[in-house]
């Protein structure tokens, strides 16, 4: 394992320190916590909104806190769910009144933790509200198992929820909005290696030289299936026909489109990428109301990328492209 | 032999060893079928618990149960935090202000803690999770006064491996479908760990008092 | 190799292909070349700025294209400069009649190339100045050679350069702002893994899974220096030294800085890197105005990190802090 | 033997194939002391020269070495291009009109080529570029009318093996310091490989008209 660290143990700790040293102006830690909010929280008179999850996923969920979207963000160990008791401390230091929404994604560990913390708010007498992103639709949708799980999707979660909430709507709209885009964004992604936990100091799978990942989550999850790798346009392909075949697009509908790379895959592969993605979505006459490039839900180094397609309507196009100031996401 | 505060320490103690000593096992287990952090998560959770025993004295053995599913909760995160913590937590309030527990409060106790990972978890038998261990294993004592420590061990252990041949339907390994059979569960290794330092530590209890 | 690709040959095309594709109200593409340019260009009465080189460094240039920073980027092969032909089509793009800035990282092929741009700009009545961008203080300075290269510390000049035309500036006064800029920012960078040029089909240079290369170029040009992979903390307090030796910051002095990842570093190590040389700063009782964290120029898929700092005045300050409005960096 | 517009071709064509062959070795040498592209750009370039030659017909050896200066300057990129483009248009320039070129005004377009190289990069002899092939090589030659095209392979193939030693002072392996020695400057290789290229092709020529 190479990796530019000092202390295998202390990664989050240290991450967060020098994550708010850089962004002062921006960020505030909740002292003794591993939760990051926003300079000025809690926002009078706003819903608050609290995400997070494992670290690992930078920017996600630390650099989308501020003005816009999330309130604040709760970071766990490497790849692994926040306790309760982080988690509620989150969302103590951002309520401002009108109650908290946390965005949540659809995993075992996750949802529990949250699903604990928001007992404790509550009976603390603050408003918890909860929602849980399951796009990934590599993932069997069934309600005998835990379903999809959470991926890059939960960007759109953010931004979209985060300016409802800015907006002044109540708890209960910006729930709402939040399941509406849950509803109608679907992903998909692939690896072509493995990236590894600090702690664990070896590769979470193994994939040959001439072989790729299809449906691999963003933890190192093993994937739905292993093929050989494939030419970029093939992959792009793949992935969106699942994707487009959950979502059942037709014609002349409005998208807004996500390529995320998962952490050491080049920003250039990406827009090669979306240079097939752009075809597909061109020929099945949808319209594209933004592309979004880049790394938002990385999964520390691995190689790889994710299609995130969003169905847009007035509501979401507006909320979308309301202003947001992040450390990591500006509109 | 009762459990007292004294034998309920000395059984986290020998988990707690279990746990460092399997801690890269659990983690392959976990990297094969799920996302490579139960070790990891467990070495953290049993390491804290050790701190929290160590620095405070419990008087009943409900209070020093409660005190670990809180160390648990705050330490070890992911999916198996609010298991173990929660299993702990009802546990712990089950058995109350006891100082002593017959093999009967014991199991009742733990009857408690594997309803509270089905509750906060809602996997059923079968799913490939820590209930495959939990739920047939007390279901086979549930009629014992007085348990033989060595074939709860052995039995422990066959549920344990049981997990090998299911397709998961529950947690991170769900995710994988077909593919997750052929694997032992994780969660299984660990609560394996945890009934075997259990059954360990009667019977040496029960060896030194004759 | 293993690579998200189509055919090692069109990559550069295929990206810029995907980049417009992406981005349409931000930028266009100059038909049939590998220019990208403000989707206002050229923007009359502003002086323009264009600046480019080698693929493989995204997201510069393309990337910094629009409001208050580039009007222009020309993409080269990957790692390799772009030609004189497509420099001078980019600078007639952009050309506002104002005339054109020239922003060229110092390498020989850069060099030549945008220099006999230049000449054939001229040759048409185009105004055009050239500023030479050479921050990286890994490499001897020396004027028997060709002395440092431009790295990282290139996206301060397209910053700052940028806000400062967009002010309304001259060219001269534009000019005399880079040439500011270069003379006070310096960076050094190190690498734990090399990269793959696609068509090259194997990595630039191999490293010990124990040894890490301080000075790296991101080229992948061999560093100056083989060393066992350190701690974070001593790889900063080294590269930092190397860069506070030469600008020899003094008490009380303002400085901007950041922490460019070369590629597949996560963020969560640049944070690490910036919880030690945010510390290192407070101790030198420096004031950092700024503190920029991410991959700004990369080097495909190399892991490893540089650090740049560079010394402020008030001028410089409300320069960096202006807004820009750029596919990749906002403000 | 005199070059003429065919030979010229000739000269092109056994160049480009040289390239090609070479293009992994050029890489490889580049990857040592470069960014490894030296051989893509090679190859890149020569396959447009050869789509040039292809597509158009030229009259005289001056506009066919003008063209395959353009197709340089515009395709090959790097270094390299700007001085191979700036070194054939300045050849181009000097040849002008003619349609044979004796071995004594071959040399002097050849050295007009090198001067170009020289005024673009601003190197030296010694510090490890293609430098160190052209102008020691043409000083060597300087005084003959006829030229020994084996003697100018060997001496070429010298030269090119001499950057091995040298420490780079020019170019990107100039950031190596002193680790550039040891290593034979890429540049100096494809320089090796035209004129390689020129001494095989007048050879050849020579044996074919006895
Ligand atoms: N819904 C559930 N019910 C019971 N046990 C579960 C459930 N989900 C996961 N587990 C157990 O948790 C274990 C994984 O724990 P761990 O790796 O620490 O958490 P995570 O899956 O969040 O990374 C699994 O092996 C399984 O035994
Ligand atoms: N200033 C210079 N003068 C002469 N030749 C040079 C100079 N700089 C570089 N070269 C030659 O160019 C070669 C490298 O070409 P290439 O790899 O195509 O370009 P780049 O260095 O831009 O990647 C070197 O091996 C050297 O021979
Ligand atoms: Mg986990
Ligand atoms: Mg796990
Ligand atoms: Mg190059
Ligand atoms: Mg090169």
């Amino acid at each position: 394992m190479k990796k530019i660290l000092n202390d295998v143990n202390a990664v989050v700790d240290e991450m967060l320190d020098g994550m708010v040293a850089a962004h002062p102006k921006e960020l505030k830690r909740v002292e003794g916590t591993t939760v990051v909010v926003r300079a000025d929280a809690p926002v009078k008179g706003k819903v608050g909104i609290v995400s997070g999850g494992g670290s690992g996923h930078e920017p996600a969920h630390g650099g989308f806190v501020g003005k816009g979207m999330l309130d604040g963000a709760v970071a766990g160990e490497v790849f692994t769910s926040p306790t309760p008791d982080q988690v509620f401390e989150a969302i103590k230091a951002v309520d401002g009144g009108e109650g908290v929404l946390l965005v949540i994604k659809n995993y075992t560990g996750d949802v529990m933790n949250f699903e604990m913390a928001g007992e404790l708010a509550e009976a603390e007498g603050i408003k918890v509200k909860q929602v849980v992103v399951n796009d990934d639709v590599a993932v069997e949708d069934s309600s005998f198992t835990s379903g999809r799980r959470g991926i890059a999707g939960t960007v759109f979660v953010h931004k979209i929820a985060g300016a409802m909430a800015e907006s002044g709507a109540s708890l209960d709209e910006v729930e709402a909005v939040a399941n509406k885009v849950i509803k109608n964004v679907k992903s998909m992604g692939m690896s072509l290696s493995p990236c590894t936990v600090p702690a664990a100091g070896k590769p979470g799978f193994t994939l040959a030289e001439n072989e790729m990942e299809i449906g691999t989550g963003i933890h190192g999850e093993p994937g739905v299936e292993r093929t050989e790798v494939l030419p970029a346009s093939d992959i792009v392909k793949t992935l969106f026909a699942k994707v487009d075949d959950d979502l059942q697009l037709t014609s002349g509908e409005e998208v807004a489109v996500m390529i995320n790379g998962l952490g050491s895959t080049p920003q250039m592969e990406l827009y090669i990428m979306n240079h097939t993605l752009s075809k597909l979505l061109k020929e099945k006459d949808l319209n594209v109301t933004e592309t979004i490039v880049g790394e938002w839900m990385t999964s520390l180094e691995m190689a790889g990328a994710s299609i995130s397609v969003l169905r847009m309507d007035e509501q979401l196009k507006e909320l979308l492209a309301a202003p947001a100031n992040t450390v990591a996401f500006k509109r | 032999m009762n459990l007292t505060v004294k034998t309920t320490i000395s059984w986290l103690e020998k988990f707690d060893e279990k746990i460092q000593v399997n801690k890269d096992l659990l983690t392959d287990l976990d990297q094969a079928i799920g996302d490579g952090d139960h070790g990891i998560n467990m070495s953290r959770g049993l390491t804290e618990v050790m701190k929290t025993l160590e620095s405070k004295s419990f008087q009943t053995i409900g209070d020093l149960i409660k005190g670990v599913a809180m160390t648990l909760i705050g330490k070890v995160g992911g999916a198996s935090g609010p298991l173990y913590g929660s299993a702990f937590l009802k546990m712990g309030a089950k058995i109350g202000a006891k100082e002593q527990l017959s093999d009967e409060e014991l199991l009742e106790a733990l009857k408690e803690g594997e309803q509270a990972i089905i509750q906060r978890g809602k996997a059923s038998v079968g799913e490939k999770t820590m209930v495959d261990v939990w739920s047939p294993l007390l279901e086979d004592f549930s009629q014992e006064t007085h348990i033989n420590w060595e074939d709860l061990k052995v039995a422990a252990h066959e549920k344990m491996t049981g997990t090998k041949d299911l397709h998961a339907k529950k947690g991170r390994a769900a995710y994988l479908g077909a593919r997750s059979v052929g694997h032992i569960d994780p969660g299984a290794m660990s609560s394996y760990l945890l009934f075997e330092s259990l059954a360990e530590t009667m019977m040496e209890g029960e060896n030194n008092n004759g």
